[in-house]
């Protein structure tokens, strides 16, 4: 009996804590009739709670909004390949883990947004640009202990290697406008206060600025437009938000399920329509507000390479004094 | 006359006067002992004396100057009065020192050295007051009224917290200090002995009202009424063609026998003589013997006339 | 020799009870002791070499910021209301609590949305007064204004102490002054400031705790403190044990605080000793009267007012989105672990003060000194130890019993916050006199019954303190609730970070708002209850 | 022997022992005054009789029965003894009523009302404590302690927070209280006064060590060291022949000439005589007269050999 109950249930240790993931379960709930039971916390308390858990856990499901977590999750022995060929028919080719160890539900972009005052669209190209001095004292981004900068430095290690990446971070960091501090919509708002020109932000974020209820930051969103770096060459950077099974999975189909059902289209459709991220799902297209944008080319690096390199982009960080 | 109070009032709430209405004054150099029961006010006379308390009416005048009356009134900071407070002497984060210069003016610290060592406290500078016994830190509070050069000076009960064998040097001391620094004084206590012993006159207070203001002498010898009596020492009631009488226990005499017959309740051995307590007529008497009497036996008692005081009949209704 | 004596007291069972008891409640921290790796780990040599230094200067720099404004918000208005007469100061001795029913972050993002270019301040300057708007246009989030704010927040621990010296302190020595010939902005500086520094160094003890602890602001701010450390080694950097270290080195840091704390309490421990007189109030001067109220009110309208009204418009603003039976259903959930935890807190405090009071045994003193500990170490922290804790013991029985279920979230709460329970119940204990406990004694009374119907009723102010201070405090806990919470679980707390970080302050107000009523409304109570202990001690 | 008392010891520290050894013994229904300057350990003593101090060593037994020894520890809980505490006697947070029955077995009950009335508290039982003066504090807690009917009662110096005025009355209303319910008691105090006036025998208590334990009148007349006969009233020092004797001042009579002269320093009043200050040859003399004598003046003094106390030539340096 007690085997039944279980198997109607699923458990998930979740960084990722939106409204619209509650949504997402409901249905898939009322669809199959299994329960989704969650705990919100940070992805490292999250990995080490799994790790200590070790076959005891309860968890099924472990949800990061980082590839680099996933990565990590996955070094640590902590996760199962599956192998369930909806899925793989599901998402792009090119967002899925090589390793097989975890599935990509959605993805954002790290791009830039630019003053439409103060910056010509033609002075931007590439984030390795942004060292140039021509943007000095104009460029806005947050602290380096956000996991958005970490896995873009992550990405600039893995496609230029580590020398070029700090020699490139040490330039920015001298064209800050100023120090690193606030979330990316706090930088949106200081280009336009004037306070710098260009800001490194998350797609994601500006999709929520734009559909602020204030007038005001309304007005602050319209003052700037977005740039998707790199296009000429390896495509903007870009981190996913994704699903693994955990080892010890103890509802192991309902989890399978349930990651069939998120990456369907049907609940592709329900993720960007609420929440301005870009679907894996290729069938699926983004919000209204993140299509007006226009399409762009994404960095095609394996996204396992994020955690592989997270140590060495945390090294540039501190050594180049980006704070 | 130095200090002079002039139809003094004073009320806290409305229709509750703490002092009537009291009028007296003080010679310069002068002790003088303000006696009264716990609660009466006497810690408030001293406030309005010193500009603490506001008063409702009156004049206070020292030294020739008005310190407060309808139009006038100078800062406590102002006033060159000397305060000895109840309790809480001195400030617990200084040291003896400290608390004794604190806030002098630089005229005054050549008084130090003479001042700590008229107190004896010479060893004891650098101790914080919880490191002090009771009598010393009453001692460092007198010494730093003083060391100001007080044109009066204000000892609120300075002797309710001691331990009595160390009070009385302590009051010999104090005494000492006052009288050699011949500084005025108002000394405030309920205790009957203190005032014999250290004032020069003693004023008497109950009700809102001065009673009394004499010398000690005088104040024991011819009471003005019968609450005053009382305080200055036990009181044997007699009656004598239906008027109330009033004699002290030491004008009484044990003889082998007279009309007047005692039954003895208590003897206690004195030290010096035996006290004795007894009925007579319902009424308690003292007197005193060198031997020691029976319990529950008979004594007679005899007495001079012109030994007796007489008070007015209503006055014992009056204070009770 | 101290072994012995306590084998063969009378108290044993009391004194091996309370041992146990300790060791529970340190047993998260041991554990952290017992996973502490040697000084060689890589990830501690590199974070102590590159940027500890930096950290270590910043989160100083932040304390002194903090103090600063801590001391200015709290000790001048304290002071006005314990001592003066004037229309306002009920209100006023009311309302100067409540900033402490607004969590830090809260009062962070809040300032930081309120002083942006799109906040209500700019914009109000561009629209009207245009020309001079470039003069408001600044960055303000530089890690001065954040000591501000963190000191708006934190002000009324300070406050709390000094209304209740100041009162305490009454009109003897305020009257000595005056016969000595100082003025009254002497007397306050040279006599009542001395005086009242053993209490206001315990509230400052309190700020610093929590400004030490403190992790959204400081991130959101851009300025990194120790705790930011401990973050990035455990976050970022991955590597627990370095996390662990870094904790460690903060608990010294802490204890050094602790130490110069009660040094500092024992040399002025006597002073409010048998101070029965009430200071009386006097009556305000009326040309003090304007900036007495100027002073009294900075602290309410910056630490209360202007975030509480800006939140409630940011409801008005989402009035259609709010979901009324989530917010229901988290509102019970905080209540519900807030109020069992604190109660539980109360409950062990009082088993340890009373325990170290009727055996007075040294061993005991200690004992109830270091469960305070739990204060000290961050909230993530102590989740951290105990998942450790835990999953250990799962493991080897082989079984879910404990983990993950609200007995390990509440076990962590009440290691976290007995020192905030603590604190009041042990300060008004300590005025009571010992012949009270020996009167009852001498009278038949044992030890339950003398907690029961002599110490409990004397001291109930001073639980109700401790039970309200301690909710109010884990209302607002945010790491380990986050971290050990039980599946489907989520708190106002929770749920008002999620929104805060995915930068939707204003989705998160109707949550925060909440929290801000329970705790102003619970504050309103506490500032009844400390009234009643000035006037009853 | 009711309660006795052998070989106790007691110490805090462990080579700073606050009683060294202790023996004595009380009769059923006598008050015994323990009499001791302050820090002395006259309370640590009745704590260790109380049992709420553990003894390091020594027999406490009462009634026949060991409440403390080797071996045997009776819980303070489970010992009969009435212990009245020397500050803040009774519990804020109850009435004058609800402290007297606190925990008060049923049988007890009976006797509140006649408690009560003897205690003289009757019209104030719904009071609470800060609505009491010192005085009913004082009696509230004694009439809790004799509720009980204790075997033993102990009082910590009952009358140290009265006015002195209050006092006597208290003192005597205390007396009349144990004398009536014939409770055993040991009443510590530092005022000789008291001690005289109250008890059956009493107990000087110096270093640690029993001095002497005699009744008041042995205790004036033949004190075993010049400790206790000081305690016990002033003395006068005499050398003659190289040997130091001493005198009560009462013993002394004023002559118009004899060969011992005195300088007088002070002369108070004290309401049935003067007491008289002077020195003769650098000692500090006391001595009494029916009449005020001037200051500075010189007089003439007598008194009998057989009056004179004589102690070992060390003493006052052993004591000092
Ligand atoms: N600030 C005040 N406000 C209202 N009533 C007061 C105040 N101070 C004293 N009283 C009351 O005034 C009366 C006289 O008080 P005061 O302190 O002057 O008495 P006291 O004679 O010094 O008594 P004690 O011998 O106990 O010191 C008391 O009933 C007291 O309660
Ligand atoms: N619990 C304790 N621990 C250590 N020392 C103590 C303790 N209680 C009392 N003492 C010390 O023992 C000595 C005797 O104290 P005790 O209270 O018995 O004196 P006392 O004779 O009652 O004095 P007083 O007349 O002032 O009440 C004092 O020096 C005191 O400081
Ligand atoms: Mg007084
Ligand atoms: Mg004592």
């Amino acid at each position: 009996e007690n085997a039944e109950k279980k198997s109607q249930e699923v458990n998930l240790y979740s960084q990722r804590h939106y409204k619209v993931d509650e949504k997402q379960y409901e249905n898939f709930t009322n669809k199959t009739g299994i329960k989704v039971n969650y705990i919100k916390a940070n992805a490292d308390e999250l990995l080490e709670r799994l790790k200590n858990e070790g076959e005891n856990s309860p968890a099924d499901l472990f949800v990061s909004v980082d590839a680099g977590k996933l990565q990590k999750g996955a070094d640590l022995g902590l996760f199962q390949k599956v192998s369930s060929s909806v899925i793989k028919n599901n998402v792009s080719k090119d967002l899925q883990d090589k390793n097989g160890y975890w599935i990509p539900i959605t993805y954002r972009a790290r791009v830039l947004v630019y003053s439409n005052e103060r910056v010509n669209k033609e002075d931007l190209s590439t984030y390795e640009d942004l060292s140039n001095e021509k943007w000095k004292g104009r460029i806005l981004v947050r602290s380096s202990s956000n996991a958005y900068n970490q896995a873009l430095m992550s990405s600039i290690v893995a496609n230029l290697g580590g020398d070029v990446a700090s020699d490139w971070s040490e330039a920015l960091v001298q064209n800050f406008a100023r120090d690193p501090k606030g979330n990316d919509r706090d930088q949106v708002k200081a280009i336009a206060a004037g306070q710098g020109d260009v800001a490194i932000v998350n797609s994601y974020y500006i999709g929520l600025l734009l559909s602020s209820q204030k007038e005001e930051e309304l007005n602050a969103g319209r003052s700037v437009s977005v740039f998707f770096p790199n296009q000429g060459d390896r495509g903007s950077h870009i981190n996913i938000s994704g699903l693994a099974l955990a080892k010890n999975s103890p509802n192991k189909e309902n989890a399978i399920k349930l990651m069939e059902f998120l990456t369907s289209e049907e609940a592709q459709m329900t993720y960007v329509n609420n929440s301005y991220e870009y679907a894996a799902n290729p069938n699926v297209k983004p919000s209204k507000i993140v299509q007006g944008w226009g399409e762009f080319k994404r960095d095609n690096l394996d996204l396992n390479k994020l955690g592989e390199f997270r140590d060495e982009a945390l090294k540039i960080f501190d050594s180049t004094g980006w704070k | 006359m130095y200090l002079e109070v002039k139809g003094l009032a004073k009320s806290y709430k409305k229709d509750k006067p703490i002092i009537k209405k009291l009028d007296f004054s003080v010679n310069r150099g002068e002790i003088i002992s303000f006696l009264g029961e716990s609660g009466s006010g006497k810690t408030t006379f001293l406030k309005c004396i010193s500009g603490l308390e506001n008063i409702d009416s009156g004049i206070i005048k020292l030294n020739g100057e008005i310190l407060n009356d309808e139009n006038i009134f100078v800062m406590p900071q102002n006033r060159k009065i000397g305060f000895v407070f109840q309790d809480y002497p001195l400030f617990p984060h200084l040291t003896l020192k400290e608390n004794i210069v604190f806030n002098l003016e630089n005229k005054y610290f050549k008084y130090y050295k003479n001042m700590i060592e008229l107190s004896g406290l010479d060893q004891l500078e650098n101790r914080y007051p919880h490191q002090l016994s009771g009598g010393e830190q009453q001692r460092a509070c007198i010494a730093r009224a003083l060391i100001r050069k007080p044109d009066l000076l204000l000892l609120d009960e300075p002797f309710s917290n001691l331990d009595s064998n160390i009070k009385f040097s302590i009051r010999d001391e104090i005494y000492k200090i006052i009288k050699e620094t011949k500084t005025t004084t108002i000394l405030v206590t309920h205790d009957i002995n203190d005032s014999m012993n250290i004032a020069d006159k003693i004023l008497i207070f109950k009700a809102g009202v001065l009673q009394q203001y004499d010398n000690p002498h005088n104040m024991y010898c011819e009471p003005i009424n019968c609450y005053c009596a009382k305080i200055l020492g036990d009181l044997n009631q007699i009656e004598i063609d239906n008027k109330i009488y009033y004699i002290r226990p030491e004008k009484l005499q044990i003889v082998k026998n007279s009309d007047i017959k005692l039954v003895v309740e208590k003897c206690f051995f004195q030290g010096k003589e035996y006290k004795i307590q007894g009925t007579f007529k319902k009424n308690r008497w003292f007197l005193f013997s060198p031997h020691s009497v029976e319990i529950n036996s008979e004594i007679s008692i005899k007495f001079k006339k012109t030994d007796l005081i007489y008070f007015d009949n209503l006055c014992s209704n009056y204070f009770d | 020799m101290e072994i012995k004596k306590i084998l063969f007291s009378n108290n044993k069972r009391w004194i091996i009870g309370s041992f146990i008891l300790a060791f529970l409640v340190l047993l998260p921290i041991l554990t952290l002791f017992v996973r502490l790796p040697s000084l060689e780990n890589t990830t501690f040599k590199y974070l102590w070499d590159t940027l500890l230094i930096d950290y270590t200067i910043s989160t100083f720099y932040l304390l002194i910021i903090t103090c600063f404004f801590s001391l200015l918000f709290a000790v001048l208005p304290a002071w006005i209301i314990s001592n003066y007469q004037f229309a306002g100061r009920k209100f006023f001795d009311i309302v100067l609590y409540l900033p402490l029913a607004i969590p830090t972050y809260i009062m962070a993002f809040t300032y930081a949305d309120i002083l942006s270019f799109t906040g209500p301040l700019q914009v109000f300057f561009r629209k009207n007064f245009h020309s001079i708007s470039d003069f408001v246009n600044h960055d303000y989030m530089q890690v001065e204004i954040l000591g501000l704010l963190m000191g708006l927040a934190l002000y009324p621990y300070v406050y709390s102490v000094c209304r209740v010296s100041f009162s305490l302190i009454g009109s003897n020595y305020i009257n000595l002054s005056k016969n000595l010939g100082l003025s009254m902005t002497k007397t306050f500086f040279k006599v009542i400031l001395p005086l009242s520094s053993p209490a206001i160094i315990s509230g400052l003890f309190l700020v610093i705790m929590e400004v030490l602890n403190e992790y959204g602001a400081v991130k959101y701010f851009g300025v990194n403190t120790y705790t930011s450390g401990i973050f990035r080694a455990y976050g970022s950097m991955g590597d627990v044990g370095a996390a662990i270290q870094l904790s460690v080195l903060l608990l010294f840091v802490v204890l050094l605080f602790m130490y110069v704390e009660k040094k500092y309490h024992s040399r002025f421990k006597f002073y409010y000793s048998s101070n029965s007189k009430i200071q009386k109030l006097s009556i305000l001067e009326k040309k003090n009267y304007l900036l007495s109220i100027v002073i009294c009110f900075i602290p309410f309208l910056l630490g209360f007012l202007i975030p509480f009204l800006f939140i409630v418009s940011n409801i008005f603003l989402t009035y259609n989105q709010i979901d009324f039976l989530d917010l229901i259903e988290l509102t019970l959930n905080s209540v519900s672990v807030s109020t069992l935890a604190s109660v539980i807190v109360v409950l062990v405090v009082l088993f340890f003060l009373m325990v170290e009071k009727f055996t007075k045994s040294s061993f005991n003193r200690y004992t109830s000194e270091v469960i305070s500990l739990g204060y000290a170490v961050p909230g993530a922290v102590i989740g951290l130890g105990l998942i450790i804790l835990f999953t250990t013991i799962d493991r080897s029985q082989s079984s879910i019993v404990f983990y993950g279920s609200f007995f390990v979230l509440i076990y962590a709460y009440v290691v976290r916050f007995l020192a905030v329970g603590k604190s009041p119940i042990k300060s008004s204990l300590e005025k009571h006199p010992e012949s009270y406990d020996e009167t009852a004694k001498n009278l038949g009374l044992g030890p339950f019954n003398l907690l029961k119907k002599i110490h409990i009723p004397i001291n109930k102010f001073a639980i109700l303190t401790a039970l309200i201070v301690t909710f109010i405090d884990l209302l607002k806990e945010l790491p380990i609730t986050l971290i050990l919470r039980p599946f489907n679980f989520d708190t106002l707390a929770t749920q008002t970070y999620e929104f805060a970080i995915e930068e939707m302050i204003p989705m998160s107000a109707a949550y925060s708002f909440i929290i801000i009523v329970i705790g102003s409304f619970l504050l309103i109570i506490l500032k009844n209850s400390i009234n009643k202990q000035i006037n009853v001690s």
